[in-house]
């Protein structure tokens, strides 16, 4: 679905984190959580292409937004890091962007009985959020969070007001645990052997570490991936990723925005 | 007044307006369904494709440049076979035009490619992609050679009755020698610009950004040296010329019909905004009813120069 | 640590940093002495000059395109009795080396102004531009084929015991080639790229928006293009070769310099920022302070493919 | 010079049509009448190349615009017409616009005793009000304003409030008299035959029947021209018009930019 959308807030979350809420139209409340959205950052041609965000949070508020027809809202959550996201971090209430979405394969939330385990680097919690909101009314949900510093370290109180179990890890210790995500997530993995299912979004170093975990443990492990896009729904073949059967001859090759974000790891090539 | 008449010809093809969808920009159609009323547009163009599947480039494939982007997908596809059997079926359910890109590595895949497409009713038309490496000839382009490009368009040529056009490769010293070459060897129109080759580098990896490191820019920084190309090989050939290159509006569009062209494509304004090609094509017709124009073939060649 | 060395040293002439400004977009530098200061760039190369006055093309001469602007100015300029009369003595005034650009219409014309500016002790050096058409060959560029390229650059080096630089067309198919001629026929340098040929169209006049209809693009846009070819050029031979294109920040500067240039030209973001030249240079000096890198020089050629 | 200057105020004063007041450097008091500025609407590559605009108004404030050091002020009188303008048009008092001015050879002011003839075309009033503040001081100024209709006539009272005498005539009559502001102005010309001088900017076939009529009837006139600029300082050559000397072997261009915008209109060639 295509549409405009006007900004209801914009804030800093932490130093360089913005967090958006704007308006969307009552079907999106239909989206599952991993999908993701292809913002036009201005009408202008600067930025060109359009970029993509995950879906941080759908909702619907009681109270009207002024001006706009349904009170659904889409949020979400981003990391300024180039000219994109400067330009989107200047918008105001008010302003308005041109939204795709819901696009491309989100979570599958699986087995209600099993435990599930969130795994977060950085602004990998993007897509987390709206999955933790619809999985703890299933299951049992434990969020592992890392990230360089605490101010890379975002919306814990969110997590936990869901009920939701978090623990944080920190590069430099500013934080929770000093170290790696990943060696927290594997050790509670290793001492709890009932059946889980992990959900990771991060930078690749740690999605790799993650899928090895899941290799060694067994587990079950979806993992949502970046990739550079152009169309963001299947036509420009610029985000591909190598499938596990990936070879030259017979190429198995699979679009992030599409056949993704979300993949379980056993599906993917991880070399 | 009446509403104005958009339609066109392209070698026997039927357009209702001269909006096509460009080569690797448009998917099959079937992935823009939802955001593009496909009944509205002149023909829809599929990605390029070859007898074998196509792994492509490794990745990053894409980035942006100021005002363009670059790309080196590599030409990933899934084959004829698999496109027969997964891609066709939807096209069938559109009544617009579908017009298959193709290319190959030798003269004789061409050829093989043209024959088994001719046989296809859905196809309507073929445009070939000249702009690859020639194994035969030690990885020269077809497209940067006349003789060369003479001798695949000749091939193809003898396999199909179907209308055949050729997409020429900008990066050349001389487009008309191109044009003359593919018009020679009895091409049905010429289609031109495909992407200029360009690269872009990452100062901080000191890495080139693209896997491939070079890529094909497109997108509205090329649209001058496009609109340049398409008004000299218009004015050099007999033959239709579609033209390609940075059309984001119905203005750009008509402004490669003013330079000779008879249809237009439209490419990477399909990534910002997926209706473009519709888009497009309904900004033609307003501006041609603003303007008291009751048929869109007379801007064709109408430049004053 | 102690200010990173920028200096480099192109054919004999030592720039204190890469940043020389392009020829026809800093007119004889004089022009531009308000907004920068002379002595903190790399080389001045003025506009390009002929043996007689040139009265150019008639106006519009420029149009913004997306991302870059085309220029149709038809080599304007004073001719060289006035150039060495009215220009020269500003020149003599900057400690940075100034370097004339000209071009000729037959090979002798390009002998003849090679030998005059040889006795210039003003001038550190030559950049020859090859983009004109050939009068005596029917109007051929001399810049799209190699002989010609060859010939040219030849009658210069023999008139001229000054550095020779050769500013290389875009618009060829095989740029590797035009260098190798130009090498071969002992240029000191090269530099790349010169615009690409383009055009804009009014819609509403139907006319071409340029008075001379086809115009050269310039600016961020052919950055790709120029980065590409700069890298291409920069494999194939030995001779140093300065990177020009859409450089508007010390980012891409160094870029074309990771890609192999030796030193860089800036041209159209002299028109938006007329100190662009300058901040370009001082953005290098900061980002090799910030990577602790003691001499730009490492930088040249060092892209990991 | 160039300088970033804040946005003091932006008004539509007709429709289609701003008035904006910029702060300036002190320095800038000193610039003619007649030069004009260079503006770079966004430091953004769209537009990519700077706008010209005429000096309006350039003058000291008493009070000081906070956090500005200089209280000098320039007025720029636009028109809406293309990208550069209409993102112009969007600026709000506090942001910023990076400017180069003064540019160019303004007006020569003439003897105070002859009387001075203004003659504006529609957005060609812009560089003649700070010409008649100077001229009002020395020298009787009647101003003949010109525009397609009432909309296209700007600001007449504050010529008005100048003590300058002021003529107004539009294509469809809708405001003045019906017709061309050259036909009223060369009656005023051939009736009155004292020695004058005419200054005039507005659309090209406007400015070639005003130097007609100083032609025939020997009159001093200067003309403000338009052209296409990139540097706006005598290096691109891409603003050019024929000098009256010119020929193909022989060049004589002069740069609207730096000889002009402002020349006698007997240094130009006129077919
Ligand atoms: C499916 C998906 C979901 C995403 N969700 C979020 C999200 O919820 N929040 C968020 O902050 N970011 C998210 N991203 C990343 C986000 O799209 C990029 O950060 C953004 O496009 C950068 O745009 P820019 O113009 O600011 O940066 P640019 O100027 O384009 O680039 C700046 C730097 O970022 C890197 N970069 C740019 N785009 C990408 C990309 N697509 N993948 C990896 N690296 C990139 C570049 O290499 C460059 O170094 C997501 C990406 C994908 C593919
Ligand atoms: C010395 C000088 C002083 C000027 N003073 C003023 C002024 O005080 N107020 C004012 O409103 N305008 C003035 N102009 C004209 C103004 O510069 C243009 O209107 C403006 O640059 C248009 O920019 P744009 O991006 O909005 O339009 P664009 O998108 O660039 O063009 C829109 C349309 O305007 C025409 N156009 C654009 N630039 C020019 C130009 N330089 N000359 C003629 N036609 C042009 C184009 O042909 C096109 O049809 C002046 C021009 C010059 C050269
Ligand atoms: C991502 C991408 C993939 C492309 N793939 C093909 C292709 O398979 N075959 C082809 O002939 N052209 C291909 N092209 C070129 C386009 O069809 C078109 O010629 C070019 O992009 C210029 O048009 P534009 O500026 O409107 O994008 C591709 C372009 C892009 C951007
Ligand atoms: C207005 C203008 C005039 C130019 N005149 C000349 C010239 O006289 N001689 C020449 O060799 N190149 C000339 N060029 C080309 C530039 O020197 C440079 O090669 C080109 O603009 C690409 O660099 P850029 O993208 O940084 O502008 C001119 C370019 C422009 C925009
Ligand atoms: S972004 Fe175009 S195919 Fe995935
Ligand atoms: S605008 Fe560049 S010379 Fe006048």
């Amino acid at each position: 679905m295509q549409f405009r959308a006007t900004i209801i807030s914009n804030q800093e979350v932490s130093p360089g984190y913005f967090r958006m809420r704007i308006t969307a139209p009552p079907e999106l409340a239909g989206a599952q959580p991993g999908q993701f959205v292809m913002v036009r950052v201005r009408d202008a041609i600067d930025p060109l292409l359009r970029r993509p965000f995950g879906i941080f949070d759908v909702g619907t508020v009681l109270s009207e937004y002024p001006g706009c027809s349904s009170a659904t809202y889409l949020e979400l959550l981003y990391k300024v890091v180039g000219k994109g996201t400067e330009a989107l971090s200047t918008y105001h209430h008010g302003d308005h962007v041109d939204i795709i979405a819901p696009l491309g394969t989100g979570f599958d939330l699986g087995a209600p009985e099993e435990e599930k385990i969130l795994v977060g680097g950085g602004i990998g919690i993007a897509p987390l959020y709206y999955l933790a909101k619809s999985l703890v009314e299933r299951s049992r949900v434990r969020f592992f969070l890392g990230g360089r510093t605490r101010d890379d370290i975002l919306c814990v109180t969110e997590f936990e007001r869901l009920g939701v179990e978090t623990y944080v890890a920190t590069d430099d210790g500013t934080l929770g645990d000093r170290g790696l995500v990943t060696e927290v997530m594997e050790r509670h993995i290793r001492e709890d052997g009932r059946k889980k299912t992990i959900y990771a979004c991060g930078p690749m170093p740690m999605l790799k570490a993650v899928a090895e975990i899941a290799r060694q443990t067994g587990t079950h492990c979806q993992v949502s991936l970046e990739a550079y896009m152009a169309c963001g729904m299947g036509a420009c073949l610029g985000c591909v990723v190598k499938g596990k059967d990936h070879a030259d001859e017979t190429p198995d090759y699979r679009c992030v925005c599409k056949d993704g974000p979300v993949f379980a790891f056993d599906q993917l090539m991880w070399v | 007044m009446n509403r104005p008449d958009l339609s066109v010809e392209i070698a026997g093809i039927k357009l209702r307006n001269p909006v096509m969808t460009a080569s690797g920009t448009f998917g099959y159609g079937e992935e823009f369904a939802e955001y593009v009323d496909l009944e509205q547009i002149g023909a829809i163009i599929t990605k390029g494709l070859s007898l074998k599947p196509k792994a492509g480039n490794p990745t990053p494939r894409i980035q942006e440049t100021t005002g363009g982007m670059l790309n080196a997908i590599g030409l990933q596809n899934v084959g004829i076979d698999a496109f027969l059997e997964k891609k066709v079926p939807f096209l069938r359910t559109v009544s617009t035009p579908a017009i298959v890109n193709f290319f190959g590595n030798t003269v004789e895949e061409y050829a093989e490619l043209a024959e088994r497409l001719d046989k296809i009713p859905e196809v309507a038309g073929m445009e070939i992609n000249i702009s690859c490496p020639n194994v035969k000839h030690g990885g020269i382009v077809f497209g940067t050679e006349p003789k060369a490009a003479y001798s695949v368009v000749k091939a193809v040529r003898e396999a199909t009755i179907k209308p055949v056009i050729v997409k020429l490769s900008p990066n050349v010293t001389d487009i008309v020698e191109m044009a003359w070459a593919c018009a020679d060897a009895e091409a049905d129109a010429l289609s031109l610009i495909n992407t200029l080759t360009g690269m872009a580098i990452d100062l901080k990896t000191r890495r080139p950004i693209l896997a491939n490191v070079t890529g094909g820019l497109s997108g509205p920084a090329v649209k001058p040296v496009a609109l340049r190309m398409v008004w000299q090989v218009a004015k050099a050939v007999k033959i239709p010329v579609i033209g390609i290159g940075g059309i984001m509006t119905g203005t750009d569009a008509l402004e490669f019909m003013l330079a000779g062209a008879t249809a237009v494509q439209v490419g990477t304004a399909n990534f910002l905004d997926p209706a473009a090609s519709e888009r497009i094509a309904r900004e033609m017709e307003q501006y041609l009813v603003e303007s008291g124009i009751s048929d869109v073939k007379e801007l064709i060649g109408a430049l004053q120069v």
